[in-house]
């Protein structure tokens, strides 16, 4: 059985989803961080597969540059989440209304 | 055959390792299995050829991020459970499930593969990682140093944030202390 | 003789100007001196221009400059002074020199004495436009103008309220004739390319007579209003709220005249229409009548007196109708003497009774304004037709015309009102100068009106004794414009069958109403006997009910309608709808705020399903385009 | 002199707006008022300058403002718009001189200032992006005086006015985006000049859509009926100053509109939507005119009667005839002219008597004589007397608009019927009868300043009224221009025949002549 395009896209697609019902179901900041690492990397996937099948580089120079800007994320997100935390004490999404119109 | 059982493989264990990432209530296991999960991934880019990338998605994603997610929880009381109040559930599988398959009809629509030309081909007998280093350094040059910058700018606001009154805590504080520390820091820039 | 011609238009003007100087201060003699001694210059300048054209039997006319000059559409200021415009000059001036002297005496006592006069030689200004204008657009005008005049002059008491609400009635209903009048003068523009009476007539000739006969229509609608023809005959009897000389000069004299003039001065598009004429006949007989009837029962002599001046304009078009246009011109010049003539008079016996109107409370004034009756006298002989004064020769005419045009309906209902006129006039001169005393008991001190003013009424009355011996060279000096048609009875014995007939119809009529009017049992009417209550006399003394009728279902409507459309359809439906909009707009903000809670997770829902439809979209177009067979 | 006289005119009020801001306070009425002198005179100039003769723009200039897009900056006048011009300098001019003592005299003054360069701007502009710049910005000020010295409700209307025609050009703005498109197409080069978009015949489907759009601008800046709601509250609001010169001129900027953009442009779709339009315009009259005799307020009625009149200047430009669009032009002067006097003599009044009520005043004219004389001068232009200023353009927008349609003149003429009605009975309540108020009795005659604005306007309305040739003949002129133009452009039969060509009865006549 040959492993096709459509594999990865599909396998991308799961990841994605599943990354999805992270984001939406984490109330833990931190947890919520970690599901949009899943939706990056499951579009990674899916960059590096496209890359491969069509014989073409520029898939992974995109997905080289979402591994930077995730680190970069990760980086600030983080420092947010400390000085949030160092505050309030918790990371609860539903304590956070702020921005309530 | 060895590439399908291979694909195979560490399909589930990427799947299986995500599902634990959003569905545990365990921070720290969260943690374990989201690092291993980017550990097949690359699993997955070395089948597919892209060697360099998946040796960056090792050293980047399990060696820094998620040292600094560790480094980051130390922070955080991490026994002390999130409440997390669902909703409902159905909702959040519904459009997720639902999403997916829409993509799935859009990727696999015959229309999307016709249209591919390949715009830096990939060069037999070169390895990868020479190819991308040149696609990189001649084409993506400029996207690599804002890259860069940009990382930069990253390390010095995570260090900045997290960094900040590292001998306070205002937690611990009481709302009178809090109240005190502003006043103070007021007069100085009043002064 | 274009000296002659822009003194005689402007000199009423400068008064006018000069009187207006001193609006707004306190009653200064001069102001009513200036004008009246520049009419009479302008009278000099009419009676000039008169010789002239009698002499010379040609037209002056003059362009003073352009006024509008557009595409291509030229009019200018031009006038004309023809047979036919002179005779109006001539009337205009003659009157109005009159009344103007004769007003400095009536409004010595006003405190708005400048203003009066300010305003009556403005409106001389304007009928001197209107009659000398060449063209269509000037006689416009002068038609608009004068219809200020009148509404400024019969508002002039302005804090009387009837007084503010005849003036705004007159001009509004003159102004729904004037619409015609403007369609009118449209349908000339775009049918002869030309406003100038000259080329648009001689265009008309080419016409279709379909057309012609709409710009005749409509053109008669704006002589209907300013002439007072029924149904837009109510604001004439209501403009008596006005001071007694405006009355004697607008509303009897000039302005109301106007209509007729336009009729005349268009001659040439209505002897091509003579259905239309026959039409203009008609109403005229019905006015004439109608009219009459009202003028019976009436207890205000100025009203009298304008039922009686809408009988007679009524005549004028009867006789315009049939082509007579000559004979109607001759009419309204011995008409404006004698009608104005009665008017001073009436203006006399107001003063002498102060402002009392209702004939049945005066009663045996003669003893005391023995002038002022004569004077009446003479202008109501002169009214009912009776030899050899003017009425009679004019009257008779338009008599002869109908008659020998086998009109014998309009000359009947014609015949028949001279009667109704011949009793009316006279049930006023005897209620008021002869018979019983009955307004010393109620407290009135009559006296004789300046000797100043009775004098300046003389000119008038001979004019109403003489004017009609005139008529021969009148009918030299008009056949030069007018169509020549002289009317010939058949036979010498019908003529001086129908002329003495008519004159003792007459005479018996006058006798009839002094028999009546002269007993000594006349009282003042309480409204208890029993012709007071029959149903004719309620009909005729509430004019038919036709200004209840107006005032029922046009003005009262009118007003509703108009409250409803602003408080119901502008503010509640338009504007509510604009309202409703922006409500709308605001209340879909304000009810989808609840979707920015502030709460992160429910908002990356909202995220997520707005992926949901927009990759749905996708699919779904990309379907369409893959099945649509583009 | 002459080569910028056009920018001059649009910057020199800003400018000296801005340099208004440091001026004393004591001192700046004396500035402002010098400044509007200036601006007069210079637009007087412009006038002086103008050749008569010719009918084409004059004073053009041009620079490039983004030349990808061909977006310049073109200003230039012709008959059509100068006038507007000179008298939206007048007003400014008057405007200033007798402006009571309200708070702020200094912010309303530079308020005024700004307003005059918007308006300037407008009618002088001759591109379509530069035209949308100054007809937003004219808002801005309009605004601010609605909503700061305006009356309780002034917030609502000044946000009402402001959302309302806001809404309309921003459809406008599309239509001009769309016509840069077209024009893109056709040529292969970008321009949003209206001078080039002339040239461009479009086919009448687009001509239908694009009228449409502009139509939404236009229409409620007129405002035309049913979306004139907001200037009843405008006016109704807004203080003295502000109503004068949104009637005497900003609303003229929609039927100026009308005659530079959609005639021109879309003449076909012009002749199309003729009879819908008149039929509009013919609701306006009669039917604003009803609510104008209904209204309890002085300046209400003022206001109604605006959207009356403005309902003749529509009609009048969709003659499509030389006479009708000649006279809606002269209409919008003269009613300029009209309305806005009676919208200062109302002024006068409210100053005195802090309430425009009509009920609670009755027998002025014994009271205050000379105001009575110059507010029935101006109720008589008002209701289109000969020899007036209103009666020129009356006389021919109507006579223009016959030869389109004999039924809707009929009815549009019943404006000078119910003109006459609700005037004449507005005065009367003001001014006639016994004065039964006290507090009416020792109220003080016009003083000098207000004459000082009111004898200048009713010089005006007579002047013109008996002589209109100096105006009349350079409006001529373009407007035949514009007419030919569009018998040219037009591709229907039925617009071609709708639209006279003015050269061909000049060729017939001279034939004749042979």
């Amino acid at each position: 059985m040959e492993i096709g395009l459509s594999h990865y896209l599909v396998l991308s697609t799961i990841l994605f989803a599943i990354g999805l019902v992270g984001v939406m179901k984490r109330k833990n900041l931190l947890l919520l961080f970690f599901s949009t690492e899943i939706l990056l990397n499951s579009v990674n996937i899916a960059f590096a597969a496209i890359s491969h099948y069509y014989g073409d580089l520029t898939g992974q120079m995109f997905a080289f540059f979402v591994i930077a800007i995730a680190a970069s994320e990760v980086a600030v997100g983080l420092g947010l989440l400390i000085v949030w935390h160092k505050r309030h004490n918790n990371i609860d999404l539903d304590t956070m209304s702020s921005m309530k119109g | 055959m060895f590439e399908a059982i291979a694909f195979y493989l560490f399909a589930f264990l990427t799947i299986s390792m995500f599902y634990i990432v959003v569905t545990t209530q365990q921070a720290l296991y969260a943690l374990t299995a989201l690092a291993a999960g980017m550990i097949f991934i690359s699993a997955f880019f070395f089948i597919l050829g892209a060697d360099f990338l998946g040796a960056v998605q090792i050293i980047v994603y399990t060696g820094a991020v998620m040292a600094l997610y560790a480094f980051g929880m130390m922070f955080f009381d991490t026994t002390r459970d999130v409440k997390e109040k669902q909703g409902n559930k159905f909702i959040i599988v519904g459009l997720s499930t639902l999403s997916a398959v829409l993509v799935v009809l859009i990727v696999s629509a015959p229309i999307v593969s016709d249209n591919i030309v390949a715009l830096y081909p990939v060069v037999d007998g070169i390895g990868n990682t020479q190819e991308v280093g040149v696609v990189l350094f001649t084409k993506y040059l400029i996207p690599f140093e804002v890259a860069a910058v940009m990382l930069l700018v990253a390390m010095v606001a995570g260090i900045v944030l997290a960094g900040k009154k590292m001998d306070l805590s205002l937690t611990l504080m009481n709302d009178a202390e809090i109240r005190e520390l502003n006043e103070e820091k007021n007069k100085k820039e009043l002064s | 003789m274009e000296l002659f011609l822009y003194t005689a238009l402007f000199a009423p003007f400068v008064g006018s100007l000069f009187a207006a100087i001193f609006g707004a201060s306190p009653k200064t003699i001069i102001a009513g001196i200036i004008p009246s001694i520049l009419l009479g210059v302008s009278l000099l300048s009419s009676t000039v221009l008169l010789v002239h054209v009698l002499s010379t039997g040609e037209a002056v006319h003059v362009e003073m400059m352009t006024w509008m000059h557009t595409g291509n559409l030229y009019i200018p200021f031009g006038f004309l002074v023809d047979q036919v415009s002179v005779t109006m000059m001539m009337v205009v001036t003659v009157v109005s020199t009159v009344v103007h002297v004769y007003a400095i005496g009536y409004m010595s006592h006003d405190k708005a004495f400048n203003r009066f006069f300010a305003w009556l030689s403005a409106f001389v200004f304007s009928m001197m436009i209107l009659v000398m204008s060449d063209n269509f657009a000037g006689l416009f005008i002068g038609w608009e103008g004068v219809g200020v005049c009148s509404w400024a002059l019969i508002g002039f008491w302005y804090h009387k309220e009837s007084a503010t609400w005849a003036a705004n009635e007159a001009f509004i209903m003159n102004r729904i004739a004037d619409l015609g009048m403007l369609i009118g003068i449209f349908l000339v523009y775009w049918n002869t390319g030309t406003l100038q009476y000259h080329e648009a007539f001689e265009a008309m000739k080419h016409l279709d007579t379909g057309i012609l006969t709409t710009i005749g229509i409509f053109l008669f609608i704006g002589a209907m209003g300013k002439s007072a023809q029924f149904p837009l005959h109510t604001w004439l009897a209501d403009a008596m709220e006005g001071p007694t000389p405006v009355s004697a000069l607008i509303h009897a004299a000039t302005m109301v005249t106007a209509g007729v003039y336009l009729v005349v001065r268009s001659n040439e598009l209505y002897s091509l229409i003579p259905n239309v004429g026959l039409f203009i006949a008609s109403l005229g007989a019905f006015v004439a009548v109608f009219a009459a009837t009202m003028a019976l029962v009436n207890r205000d002599i100025k009203r009298v007196i304008a039922y009686s001046t809408l009988s007679q304009l009524g005549y004028m078009f009867a006789a315009a109708g049939l082509g007579a246009y000559w004979v109607a011109l001759f009419h309204l010049m011995a008409h404006a003497f004698f009608k104005a003539l009665l008017f001073l008079g009436g203006g006399n016996v107001m003063h002498a009774m102060s402002d009392e109107l209702d004939p049945f409370k005066m009663g045996g004034l003669g003893k005391t304004m023995k002038a002022t009756m004569i004077l009446m006298t003479l202008a109501s002989v002169a009214l009912a037709g009776l030899f050899p004064l003017a009425g009679f020769f004019s009257k008779d005419m338009i008599l002869e015309a109908a008659f020998s045009e086998h009109h014998f309906i309009i000359y009947t209902v014609l015949l028949f009102t001279a009667g109704l006129t011949a009793f009316y006039s006279f049930r006023i001169i005897a209620l008021i100068f002869h018979g019983e005393d009955r307004h010393t008991a109620l407290g009135f001190h009559p006296h004789e009106a300046y000797p100043f003013m009775i004098k300046a009424m003389i000119p008038l009355a001979i004019l109403a004794a003489i004017a009609g011996f005139a008529r021969p060279y009148y009918f030299d000096m008009v056949i030069a414009v007018l169509p020549e048609t002289e009317y010939h009875i058949h036979s010498a014995m019908t003529y001086w069958t129908m002329t003495i007939g008519t004159q003792l119809f007459v005479i018996a009529a006058i006798y009839f109403a002094y028999k009546k009017y002269m007993s000594s049992d006349i009282k003042v009417p309480d409204g208890t006997s029993e012709m007071e209550n029959s149903f004719k006399y309620k009909l005729l003394i509430n004019q038919y009910y036709i200004p209840y009728f107006y005032e029922e279902f046009l003005v009262k409507p009118y007003r509703a309608l108009s409250r409803v459309f602003w408080k119901d359809i502008d503010m509640k439906i338009v504007d509510g709808t604009v309202d409703g909009i922006a409500n709308i707009i605001y209340n879909t903000g304000e009810n989808t705020r609840g979707m920015q809670s502030g709460n992160l997770s429910t908002m990356l829902k909202w995220m997520v399903a707005g992926l949901v439809i927009l990759l749905s979209l996708a699919v779904i177009f990309g379907l369409t385009v893959k099945y649509s067979g583009v | 002199m002459f080569d910028h006289i056009l920018s001059i005119l649009i910057f020199f009020p800003a400018l000296a707006a801005l340099f208004g801001v440091v001026v004393d306070k004591d001192s700046i009425r004396a500035y402002g008022l010098s400044v509007a002198v200036v601006e007069f005179a210079l637009s007087l100039m412009l006038w002086f300058g103008f050749d008569a003769s010719v009918s084409g723009m004059q004073f053009m200039e041009q620079v490039s403002l983004i030349p990808a897009f061909g977006v310049n900056y073109i200003v230039g006048v012709d008959g059509i718009s100068l006038f507007i011009i000179v008298l939206a300098a007048f007003f400014t001019m008057i405007g200033i001189a007798s402006l009571t003592d309200t708070k702020n005299v200094k912010n309303m003054i530079i308020t005024l200032l700004m307003l005059q360069m918007t308006m300037a701007g407008v009618f002088a502009a001759l591109d379509a992006i530069l035209f949308y710049v100054f007809w937003e910005l004219s808002l801005v000020p309009m605004l601010y005086i609605i909503g700061a010295w305006g009356g309780p409700l002034r917030v609502y209307a000044s946000i009402k006015f402001f959302l309302y025609t806001f809404t309309g050009s921003l459809v406008m703005l599309v239509g001009m985006l769309f016509m840069a498109y077209f024009y893109f197409q056709a040529t292969g080069v970008w321009s949003f000049a209206i001078l080039d978009w002339y040239r461009l015949i479009l086919p009448q489907s687009y001509q239908l859509w694009l009228f449409a759009a502009f139509f939404m601008g236009f229409a409620i800046k007129v405002p035309m009926f049913p979306f004139h709601t907001w200037l009843p509250y405008a006016h109704g609001q807004a203080p003295t100053i502000g109503s004068v010169m949104l009637a005497a001129i900003l609303l003229k900027m929609g039927t100026y509109a009308f005659i530079r953009f959609s005639l021109p442009l879309f003449p076909d779709a012009s002749v199309f939507f003729m009879f819908p339009v008149a039929i509009i315009a013919v609701i306006m009259i009669i039917y604003t005119a009803m609510v104008a005799y209904a209204q309890e307020d002085v300046k209400q009625v003022v206001a109604y009667s605006s959207v009356s009149h403005m309902g003749v200047i529509v009609l009048g430009t969709f003659a499509m005839n030389v006479e009708g669009i000649s006279g809606s032009i002269f209409l919008m002067i003269a009613h300029g002219v009209v309305s806005g006097a009676l919208f200062l003599l109302v002024g006068v009044i409210y100053d005195r008597r802090h309430t425009k009520m009509m009920d609670q005043f009755g027998g002025l004219a014994s009271v205050m004589p000379r105001y009575a004389t110059i507010f029935g001068l101006m109720l008589m232009a008002s209701v289109g007397l000969p020899l007036t200023i209103n009666f020129v353009g009356e006389f021919l927008s109507l006579l223009g608009f016959y030869e389109q349609s004999h039924i809707i003149t009929l009815l549009a003429g019943i404006a000078i019927i119910v003109g006459a009605i609700y005037m004449l009975s507005a005065y009367k309540k003001m001014f006639f009868g016994e004065v039964t108020r006290e507090e009416n009795k020792n109220l003080p005659d016009v003083n000098k300043r207000e004459l000082l604005a009111l004898i200048p306007l009713a010089i005006i309305t007579v002047w013109l009224g008996i002589y209109p040739k100096p105006v009349l003949e350079p409006i001529n002129n373009s407007v035949e221009a514009v007419v030919q133009l569009m018998h040219d452009k037009a591709i229907t039969p039925e617009a071609k025949s709708a639209i006279p060509s003015v050269i061909k009865k000049d060729e017939t006549s001279t034939q004749e002549a042979h």
